[in-house]
């Protein structure tokens, strides 16, 4: 939590956060009027600038030490609303900065406009919602009123739904309305929690009611109904029926969008408001009972994967696989012990490096549908002679969803892991082992075949193009690379966290 | 005055409303559709029409008595366009089985 | 108990009633029907809470367009309703989500005994400034002042939200038009009502989207029954429904939030920053915003009920 | 018995009912029926919280208000793009169901669209 004050007046830089979130907003509206073969060179000419945005917001924190602060329209909360900007905003931002423009720039080539043709249905609808979710994912990340991230999360899921069922066979129709009724569900939820507090404590700005709340039973019905409902989104088992069909199914660029970026932005949010909305409300059975899905879910979404015969479906698994991970940190990283900050870190660490390993990991899966026709687990015999990069693309991917050194995500649950040990809830620590035999089951099971050779060379339907294999190869070797975070990383992470909660005395 | 003025408000809202009593029970009662319909259509349009009557004379000013009598014609006109195009509808799926 | 709070207690009796009617009937579109009803019923209560400008929008927004988008669904959708019954839940998990659910809306229930009374409230805040809004009705200034940002982005979703309808459109169709296609016969009666309502409900839409920014209206309220009328016209066939790739309906729908964003971004220059208006123009500028929105929910509720564009674009 | 508590307690109910329709109705049409009743509780919770705001000469708090009508026209715009989703759904398989192993097609690359 900020000081009070200088949480409701504009920094400098402030204006970097408003322009983080109308940039891809005024690319939506120009994409639609425009139209045609415009919108995908519109919204492939802002994501550089986009990027340059999230950076210099990341820098402007840096420099300073302090969390950046835009007061909209010159009305101070609570009447009006504020974007804020704290270490991890900016961390996600500069991740969505990365993978957003990674899977634009793989698309070029499933949504061009077909040549002789002014405006084709896929292409418009593509790069349209793609910038939309960006703009979503930005506001999420920054908005300080939770009225506002209400507002956001619609956005979020208005942009990703329709994205599931761009190719307009059943599967990914029934997948898509399922998504939706699921995410309609969540929101409405979240709304019901919204209204409860503003009408005990009068105001949804952040920082405001985390001066606020206290423990009653208001709160209580405010906390439970917002959580369920952020979990349905987040697809923590056992709500997670709706993300594997939708994710599997849908066009590679998309599904590694979804999978990466999308699923964390309602993650953000439960952070938000365990961590920075109701530390007063610290109760360690509902921690518990997050774990425990989570536990629940690292499990039962292995041992699905290692199932699956179909590759995209495999890694769609893992997805819900890896977002049990996360929930691991809530009764590790709260109560401000020794190890909560550990813990803390652990937990986004596992955020970022999961967002480029499964974004890696579905653009590979891409590229292999592509060439050979199929991805059936069984048929790909070969193919590390065929595609070469694409499978070490989808290796170091994997590397880092099993917690091998040196990865992101070795980084993340030896952070968990230790803080479980220190805290001495053992029980999380071994889920986490054997999470992490079980993601090498089903890597090994893709690798294995992919490495052998066939009695026969694979037959592939078309070459793939080496830049876009080199896209699914450098998100890999990010999520990798975040295995080597310096120091200083961590400590800009906390940067706008309260010391108490950090747990640093 | 005033009290002549509430007593005919009084008298054209109970006869309004027993015209609505009328055609709620003709269209739970009535055999088929169009029964039904005519019931609905011709209770409803009289008893609306009695109770915005009886309402003129306890409306503030001329716009106010105005607003009650657009309403009144509004009713009239959807009441009637949506009774012939149910009745059209009823005409073309006929004969019921 | 007074004659007011009897008749409370029968609204609410009554739309309960109704509510649980559309969950327990046996039809899809008796369901809806009663849907339809319910919405109008709620608005009632609406105008009880003594909020008319949320009451006018239930009715025309919650009631009406939602009301005629599911009608219409229901009746194309009258034949798929047997196969589904059979994969009705068993009478265990309906006990179960029944038990759930009470024990949720119990819960919710506490709460609201709970709640103080007079509750937490921004009013006075909201009051304080109204005179630099220029405005005297308070829920536009929390619209398109206090809470500008929350509005500009709901325009967002609903581009969106169009942007994913057209998109389950076949390929072939993509920059047709939407809705049925065109046929000979002409439905008199309705062909009549929509040439004498049309012109009405134009002026009461204009009317209310400019009385709302000091009484209840505005352009939600407005924009819907620009809206409403604009789909009649097109239901009696008087004009046909636009290309979805038609640049004037393009710029329609994106006019709202271009110039909520245009002006939003000019306030960095000319006032004291992104949202913010130049002292003494805020009434002008939010009644230009507030116009070209009005404009925009005209063009987009009925887009939204339309459906993904029917038929081959035009050579 | 004040009518805000009365409208919160309908809202309350009307809550339960929406949430058992959702989740126990098969049919996709009546899960968004539900969901719209739903909403309309949820949005009636914010209302009676508007009327016990009243302040300042106002019967209600505003900022409330508001919040419900942006929420009714965002709940109308996931209606129309729930209810194309499910029309398109029929007219590819004439069915509703939303089971996933219900169209039994050939997994293809199905990236491309």
């Amino acid at each position: 939590m900020l000081a009070l004050a200088s949480a409701l007046t504009t920094t400098a830089g402030g204006y970097l956060l408003v322009l983080a979130i109308i940039l891809p907003v005024i690319g939506i509206l120009l994409s639609l009027v425009i139209g045609g073969r415009h919108a995908e060179r519109i919204a492939l000419a802002l994501m550089p600038v986009g990027f340059g945005i999230a950076l210099a917001i990341a820098i402007e924190i840096w420099r300073t030490g302090k969390p950046l602060v835009y007061i909209l329209g010159g009305w101070t909360p609570p009447l009006g609303i504020a974007l804020r900007a704290d270490g991890f905003s900016a961390v996600m931002l500069v991740t969505a900065a990365l993978v957003v423009p990674a899977a634009g720039y793989f698309a070029r080539a499933n949504f061009q406009t077909p040549q002789g043709q002014f405006e084709a249905r896929a292409p418009l609808a593509f790069w349209t919602l793609l910038q939309a979710l960006w703009a979503a994912l930005n506001i999420v990340f920054l908005g300080g009123d939770l009225f506002n991230l209400y507002v956001a999360l619609e956005l979020l899921t208005f942009a990703a739904v329709p994205l599931v069922c761009l190719d307009g066979r059943p599967e990914t129709l029934i997948a898509a309305l399922r998504y939706l009724l699921f995410a309609l569900f969540g929101s409405v939820f979240y709304l019901l929690g919204v209204a409860l507090l503003y009408g005990t404590y009068g105001t949804l700005d952040i920082v405001l009611l985390s001066a606020r709340v206290r423990a009653e039973p208001a709160v209580y019905v405010a906390a439970g109904l917002m959580t369920a409902g952020l979990l349905a989104k987040t697809a923590l088992f056992p709500l997670h029926l709706w993300l594997p069909p939708a994710h599997a199914n849908a066009p590679a660029p998309a599904s590694a969008v979804l999978s990466a970026l999308v699923v964390k932005g309602s993650f953000f949010l439960i952070v938000r408001l365990w961590f920075d909305v109701l530390p007063a409300l610290t109760i360690e059975a509902a921690t518990s009972i997050l774990a425990t899905l989570g536990a629940a879910a690292i499990l039962f979404g292995s041992i699905l994967a290692l199932r699956q015969e179909r590759l995209k479906l495999l890694i769609a698994y893992s997805t819900v696989a890896q977002i049990g991970y996360l929930f691991l940190m809530f009764p590790l990283a709260t109560g401000g012990h020794p190890w909560s900050a550990d813990a803390w870190n652990g937990g986004v660490l596992q955020v970022l490096s999961h967002a480029f390993a499964k974004a890696a990991m579905f653009l590979a899966a891409g590229l292999v549908a592509e060439s050979l026709g199929h991805d059936r687990i069984s048929d790909l015999r070969g193919l590390g002679r065929a595609m070469p990069m694409t499978v070490f693309a989808f290796g170091l991917g994997g590397l880092s969803l099993m917690g091998l050194p040196p990865s992101g995500g070795f980084a993340a649950k030896w952070l968990l892991v230790k803080a479980s040990v220190e805290s001495g809830q053992w029980l999380w620590a071994v889920v986490m082992l054997a999470g992490g035999l079980l993601a090498g089951g089903y890597v090994y099971r893709v690798l294995a075949p992919a490495l052998a050779n066939g009695s026969t060379p694979l037959e592939t339907r078309k070459s793939t193009s080496r830049s876009r294999e080199a896209i699914a190869l450098a998100l890999a070797f990010v999520a990798v690379l975040l295995g080597l975070a310096p120091a200083g990383f961590f400590t800009f992470l906390q940067i706008g966290r309260s010391a108490a909660m950090a747990g640093l005395q | 005055m005033s009290t002549i003025a509430d007593v005919f408000t009084v008298v054209a809202i109970c006869t309004g409303s027993f015209f609505f009593m009328a055609g709620t029970v003709g269209l739970l009662r009535f055999p088929d559709a169009l029964t039904r319909l005519h019931a609905l259509t011709k209770a409803d349009n009289l008893g609306l029409g009695l109770i915005v009557l009886g309402l003129l004379p306890q409306a503030d000013g001329m716009l106010g008595a105005l607003k009650l009598i657009a309403v009144w014609a509004l009713v009239q006109l959807a009441g009637a366009t949506v009774a012939q195009l149910i009745a059209h509808a009823l005409l073309r799926k006929r004969p019921p089985t | 108990m007074t004659v007011l709070q009897a008749l409370d207690i029968g609204l609410a009796a009554l739309v309960l009633a109704v509510a649980g009617w559309t969950i327990v009937a046996r039809e899809a579109f008796a369901a809806v029907v009663g849907y339809v009803a319910y919405g109008l019923l709620l608005s009632l209560v609406w105008v009880r809470l003594f909020a008319v400008d949320v009451a006018l929008t239930e009715a025309a927004i919650g009631s009406g367009v939602t009301g005629v988008l599911l009608i219409s669904a229901a009746a194309r959708l009258r034949k798929t309703e047997a196969p589904a019954t059979d994969e009705r839940l068993g009478a265990p998990l309906r006990l179960l989500a029944g038990t759930v659910c009470a024990v949720v809306a119990a819960a919710l229930a506490a709460v609201v005994l709970l709640m103080p009374d007079p509750g937490s409230t921004l009013a006075p805040e909201a009051a304080q400034h109204l005179a630099e809004t220029g405005l005297g009705n308070p829920i536009t200034a929390v619209l398109i002042s206090y809470r500008a940002f929350d509005t500009m982005l709901e325009k967002v979703v609903l581009i969106l939200a169009v942007i994913g309808v057209w998109s389950l459109a076949p390929d072939r169709y993509w920059g047709g038009a939407p809705g049925p296609q065109r046929v000979a016969r002409h439905e008199g009666a309705l062909a009549f009502l929509a040439q004498l309502l049309a012109p009405l409900g134009i002026v009461v839409g204009v009317h209310i989207f400019w009385v709302g920014a000091d009484e209840p209206g505005g352009a939600f309220q407005g924009g819907a029954i620009l809206a409403a009328m604009w789909m009649i016209v097109m239901m009696a066939r008087l004009v046909e429904a636009p290309s979805i790739s038609a640049l004037w309906l393009r710029l329609t729908l994106v006019a709202g939030p271009v110039v909520f964003l245009a002006i939003g971004v000019l306030g960095f220059a000319v006032a004291s920053g992104f949202l913010t208006y130049p002292t003494g123009f805020a009434k002008p500028l939010i009644l230009f915003i507030e116009a070209f929105m009005t404009l925009s929910i005209a063009a987009t509720l009925p887009m939204l009920v339309m459906g993904p564009p029917s038929r081959p674009p035009r050579p | 018995m004040s009518t805000a508590i009365l409208a919160g307690l309908t809202g309350a109910a009307l809550i339960g009912l929406g949430l058992y329709g959702l989740i126990t109705h098969p049919h996709p049409l009546r899960k968004i029926l539900a969901f719209n009743l739903l909403g309309s509780g949820v949005f009636l919770i914010f209302g009676i919280i508007a009327r016990k705001g009243a302040a300042a000469g106002f019967a209600a708090d505003p900022v409330p208000q508001a919040m419900v009508i942006t929420g009714i026209v965002v709940a109308f715009s996931a209606t129309a793009l729930a209810v194309a989703l499910l029309l398109r759904l029929v007219q590819e398989t004439g069915r509703t169901t939303l089971r996933p192993d219900a169209p039994a097609k050939p997994p293809d690359a199905g990236a491309d669209a």
